[in-house]
């Protein structure tokens, strides 16, 4: 069976202050040493479709229809065989 | 002069925007269902607040698909004036009705609280009959509504005059604690360039009481109400 | 989950059910039950759904009255606010599974209780949320609070219910067990109301809603059990709520009761499908049948015992009438909602549960939903209170700084502004608030008359941990005092009573007093209870919290118009203390901040003179001239006078007070007497408001006026003076420098 | 530098409101063939460590402290070696 790992980032230029706290955050409870925090999206979609190529055109199709906004993110995916 | 107001499921405004129009202003108005196709009849279309779709994944990411925004989208190419307010605001810019993007409170948290908007712009048919600079004082409520933009867009926005509303301090000051999420220059609503289509993120119905502690909401409902449009 | 082979001792132990009521059990069956029954009883017969060890207490609270369309027994209490209207309103508690995961056990809090008002055919206008947690300090803590808050905000905003008010009050005692309570009101017509009732052999009953899923199974059993090490392992899958299913099912249910298909409705909360069956049958003195195979799932493999017992959110149970189950099933589909039919209701009393065509439960419903134990539990006055009662209070240091102390108090977090945490809730949508968070009582409006409502939730559980007894009528009392300074008389209470393990009589002696307190004081102020929430096994290592019973009032203003808020509102009004100050610092907040002490007696509390305080003053408002009403409660005298100072900022007003009293300066400023309320009228209305005093029999000083940019009070041995900036920044960050 | 990439994702028994909400969203927009959709979340840290076995310890001590919450979530990562 074939599956989507979809990465959406928020684009560099973006203020991200869920990263920016959470790299606070980290500080106060021991980690000083992060230096920069992003915080992005991770989505995993199963796949009826078995071929990889049209897979991959579907499901670029869908990251830029729906699931990333191109004027604040960009996103990256792979696609891969799991079992079913 | 006919209202429509939108129904998203997740839309909760709604009923707010048919209470102001039935017993305040006392037009007429009617509801739209997301799943309709068309908006003739309608001279004026709202899109209101709320979590349309739960708001997953993006706010109006999903909403904008409904079938209604067809027909949205033609009725403000044609010149139609549609508002939005809260949700309707992020729908409108996830559907490419207006520039740029609501992101995430910079507090992180969601903010319901009373705040000022300046009036920046009276040439849109929401704010004609606004005083110039006028002062709103009216309620927020969202999580998401840090206005955003490419620096390009914020220019264009700037050369066009489409910033028609800031965060202000009670007497028109423009300044960053008199901004509640973090927007780019305090930027509280947008029009395109047609000047027909308003986003803002406050809640004009929310403030058209005086028992409610405001009445300045109104004033952009009273713009088309006062009279045939300036096409 | 695999099917246990055989019903054994340990089994039947390990599902909380003891040996007697598995005798029970058997009588009932006239035989062993399975393995999928002993689910169905060990849930049904769980303290949070048989209520077995408060049962009795209960039953004494005043349940009647003029206006009660429903009282305790259905989804929600029902009351009557005239024109054609009725309220409908609950309060519950999610304490065990906030503790376990904050954010989604305060998230999913929220979802069940708006699902109780909503069932009733009412549509949900108002939640208020009150909560308890350790001290902020605490990292533990800390976390729990903002999770639950956040998890509030998440769910009431998104589903559409604004927040109009709450409590948050931290104290080491609930360190290991914080509360999460929710209180919701909804508004329905009076002709309009539904039961949770399954009548009419044959007719369909319809599933609705989310799929079921694994989610918390054995919630209800947890929520009858304390927390101890093992509670990490033991722990049932999280549930997560869905608000945007949750809108789509209010807007969905609304709208097939404004057909005539519906003849019962219940959602499934605790228990889920079990109790949502048994309990419908029971009430409409029918039976049930479903078919699992039938049911919505999310899950694969799952066994009858789980679909049974699963707590999956976002789901309904209807019993339609026969014929109509198309028209419903469209109507829900229309909001893009799962409905199918997964039964039917029958003759013979049964609950009968069938996958496929096998049978795996057949229980009597009335066993199980009326039937289920009733315990009188031995009950023992703790002997604590021999010690707390005899604390001497007469030798207590003097602090130097009383003006020091008034910031301090004002700044301590369980009485510094809690906007930090309101103004994450939505609380104006519907456009009905009127007077928002941050007063004495929130007050709504209601739509298409000239009427209001106003909501408070009180209850101190310090109070109730020195004097069971005294804190039950104290709760009662201040709720009402709070909804009568915003200009409303008191028409009705929901509560929510967190207790310890039952099973020590020292709890349930605690228990039975609080009720008794609570039952005089509904009946002095004449204010039923509409229902309620029991919370027991609120311990942690064998470690009680305060008791802490906490009630929802609602109050009726005949005429929006007499809406008051707490805060002064013009210069040159006279300022009035209705009530009687005596030495009383037992309890209170300052002996707490100040001293570090909880001993001593609450504040006493005489019924007759509270209710003839709460006249007055409801007298005085609607009389006109009023311009600010305060009920002096945590903090005393000065905390309420500087609060009332607290107008919108820049546009700061002080008063010039002087405060007569014999008494310690500290007693005077700091105790917490309880039945006294602070007025600020109109110079010309001065002496109506004495005559009105008069007439009832309530002691009325006037204290000074309201002007200029500080508070200053006067009495015997003391004078303080600060600037209202001054009060302000202490009371208004207080509560985010804890949590710094 | 160091990298950290982690997700964080839902346990499979915990229901995904997002996803679900997203699947049926994506098949209405003509992507019937996904059979499945969960949603997690990605972060990108920057660390000072320069030990990879170190920076490994500490991220995992984030992860479990404060970046996912064992209640409902997994998380996995890695650390990358990645120009300044
Ligand atoms: N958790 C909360 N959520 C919403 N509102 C809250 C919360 N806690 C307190 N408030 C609001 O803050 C105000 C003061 O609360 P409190 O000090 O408990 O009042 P009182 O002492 O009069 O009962 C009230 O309007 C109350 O509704
Ligand atoms: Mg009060």
């Amino acid at each position: 069976m074939l599956e989507a790992q979809i990465h959406v980032t928020l684009k560099k230029s973006v203020l991200d202050p869920q990263g920016d706290t959470v790299r606070s955050a980290l500080a106060t409870l021991g980690f000083p040493g992060v230096t920069d925090c992003r915080i992005g999206k991770f989505m995993l979609l199963r796949l009826a479709e078995q071929d990889p190529a049209k897979a991959k055109t579907q499901v670029d199709e869908m990251c830029r229809k729906l699931l990333a906004n191109p004027v604040i993110e960009d996103y990256v995916f792979r696609i891969t065989e799991v079992a079913g | 002069m006919k209202w429509g107001v939108l129904i998203f499921p997740g839309t909760w405004s709604h009923q707010d925007f048919a209470h102001v129009f039935q017993d305040v202003l006392q037009v007429e108005w009617g509801y739209l269902w997301h799943k309709e196709t068309s908006v003739a009849g309608y001279d004026c279309l709202i899109l209101p607040g709320g979590f349309a779709h739960g708001d997953y994944l993006r706010c109006g990411a999903i909403a904008r698909f409904s079938p209604i925004m067809d027909a949205v989208v033609r009725f403000a190419r044609n010149g139609g004036p549609v508002m939005g307010s809260c949700n309707g605001f992020q729908i409108l810019c996830e559907a490419g009705l207006l520039p740029g993007a609501l992101l995430r409170n910079d507090s992180l948290q969601y903010r319901c609280r009373w705040v000022h908007i300046r009036t920046e712009r009276r040439d849109t048919p929401f704010t004609r009959t606004s005083r110039p600079g006028q002062v709103l004082k009216i309620p927020i409520s969202h999580g998401e509504g840090r206005y955003s933009a490419p620096p390009q867009t914020l220019a264009k926005l700037r050369s066009n005059g489409q910033i028609v509303f800031r965060y202000a301090t009670p007497d028109g000051q423009i300044t960053d604690e008199a901004n509640p999420n973090g927007s780019l220059e305090n930027i509280a609503g947008i029009c395109n360039e047609g000047r027909n289509v308003l986003g803002l993120m406050p809640h004009p119905e929310r403030a058209s009481e005086t028992l409610l502690g405001s009445e300045d909401g109104r004033v952009l409902f009273e713009g088309l109400l006062a009279g045939a449009l300036p096409r | 989950m695999h099917e246990p082979s055989a019903i054994t001792p340990d089994l039947v132990a390990q599902h909380g059910i003891t040996p007697e009521e598995y005798a029970r059990i058997r009588t009932i069956l006239g035989r062993d039950p399975n393995f999928t029954e002993l689910g169905i009883f060990s849930v049904m017969w769980s303290e949070h759904c048989s209520y077995k060890s408060s049962r009795v207490y209960l039953a004494e609270l005043p349940t009647r009255g003029d206006c009660i369309l429903q009282g305790p027994g259905e989804n929600a209490g029902v009351v009557d606010i005239g024109d054609g209207l009725a309220i409908v309103f609950k309060m519950e508690s999610h304490n065990h599974p906030s503790f376990i995961e904050p954010f989604q056990g305060a998230a999913t809090g929220v979802g069940g209780i708006i699902r109780d008002i909503f069932t009733m055919g009412a549509r949900p206008i108002a939640l208020l949320d009150p909560l308890r947690f350790g001290p902020l300090t605490k990292g533990k803590s800390r976390y729990l609070a903002d999770g639950v808050v956040a998890g509030i905000a998440a769910y009431g905003n998104a589903v559409g219910v604004p927040t109009v008010g709450g409590e948050l009050c931290v104290s080491e005692t609930y360190a290991g067990n914080p509360l999460v309570n929710v209180f919701c009101l909804g508004i329905a017509p009076t002709n309009r109301i539904f039961l949770a009732r399954a009548s009419g052999e044959g007719n369909p009953v319809i599933y609705v809603g989310a799929k079921t899923g694994r989610d918390g199974i054995h919630g209800a059993t947890m929520a009858s059990e304390t927390f101890d090490e093992g509670s990490e392992e033991r722990r049932p899958t999280v549930q997560v709520g869905d608000p945007f299913k949750e809108k789509l099912l209010i807007e969905a249910c609304l709208e097939v009761m404004e057909t005539d298909a519906l003849v019962g409705i219940q959602d499934m909360g605790a228990a889920g499908l079990t109790c949502s069956s048994c309990e419908m049958a029971s009430r409409g003195g029918t039976g049930i049948e479903i078919d699992l195979a039938r049911v919505p799932r999310r899950e694969t493999g799952m066994i009858p015992y789980e679909v049974m017992l699963s707590e999956s959110q976002e789901r309904m149970l209807l019993v339609v009438r026969r014929g109509t189950e198309r028209q419903v099933m469209d109507l829900f589909h229309k909001w893009d909602l799962d409905a199918v039919i997964v039964g039917r209701v029958t003759g013979d009393g049964l609950l009968r549960v069938k996958d496929g065509e096998r049978v795996v439960a057949e229980i009597p419903a009335v066993a199980l939903a009326e039937e289920g134990p009733v315990y009188h539990r031995p009950v023992r006055r703790p002997a604590y209170l021999t010690e707390t009662e005899q604390a001497d209070l007469s030798g207590l240091s003097l602090p130097e700084k009383l003006d020091q102390v008034l910031l301090d108090l004002l700044g301590s977090p369980n009485i510094a502004s809690k906007q930090p945490v309101w103004q994450q809730y939505d609380h104006m949508l519907f456009c009905n608030t009127v007077v928002e968070p941050g007063s004495d009582a929130a007050v709504l409006r209601v739509q298409g008359t000239r009427k209001g409502l106003a909501l408070a939730a009180d209850g101190n559980g310090r109070y109730t941990y020195l004097d069971p007894y005294e804190g039950g009528k104290l709760a009662v009392a201040e709720a009402a005092r709070n909804v009568v300074c915003a200009g409303a008389r008191p028409l009705a209470i929901t509560n929510c009573l967190n207790f310890g393990n039952p099973e020590r009589p020292e709890i349930m002696w605690q228990f039975a007093e609080a009720v008794r307190g609570m039952g005089d004081a509904c009946r002095a102020l004449q204010t039923p209870v509409t229902g309620g929430n029991v919370s027991f096994y609120n311990e942690t290592l064998g470690t009680a919290i305060f008791p802490t019973p906490i009630v929802g009032m609602v109050g009726l203003l005949e005429d929006i118009a007499h809406a008051t808020t707490q805060r002064f509102k013009a210069q040159g009004d006279v300022v009035f203390l209705l009530g009687e100050t005596r030495e009383e610092l037992g309890g209170s907040e300052y002996l707490k901040v100040v001293h570090g002490l909880e001993v001593g007696r609450p504040p006493a509390l005489d019924l007759t003179r509270e209710r003839a305080v709460q006249q007055v003053c409801l007298e005085v408002i609607r009389a006109g001239g009023v311009s600010s009403a305060h009920d002096c409660a945590d903090g005393g005298l000065a905390v309420a006078l500087a609060e009332c100072c607290m107008t919108t900022p820049k546009a700061w007003l002080g008063a010039t007070l002087t405060l007569p009293g014999e008494m310690r300066p500290d007693a005077l400023l700091f105790g917490e007497s309880a039945s006294r309320i602070v007025v600020s009228v109109r110079p010309d209305k001065t002496e109506s408001v004495r005559a009105m005093a008069r007439r009832h029999g309530v002691p009325c000083v006037e204290l000074g006026m309201v002007g200029g940019d500080h508070l200053m009070l006067r009495g015997q041995g003391f004078s303080l003076r600060l600037s209202v900036e001054a009060i302000h920044w202490a009371w208004g960050t207080g509560l985010s420098r804890a949590l710094k």
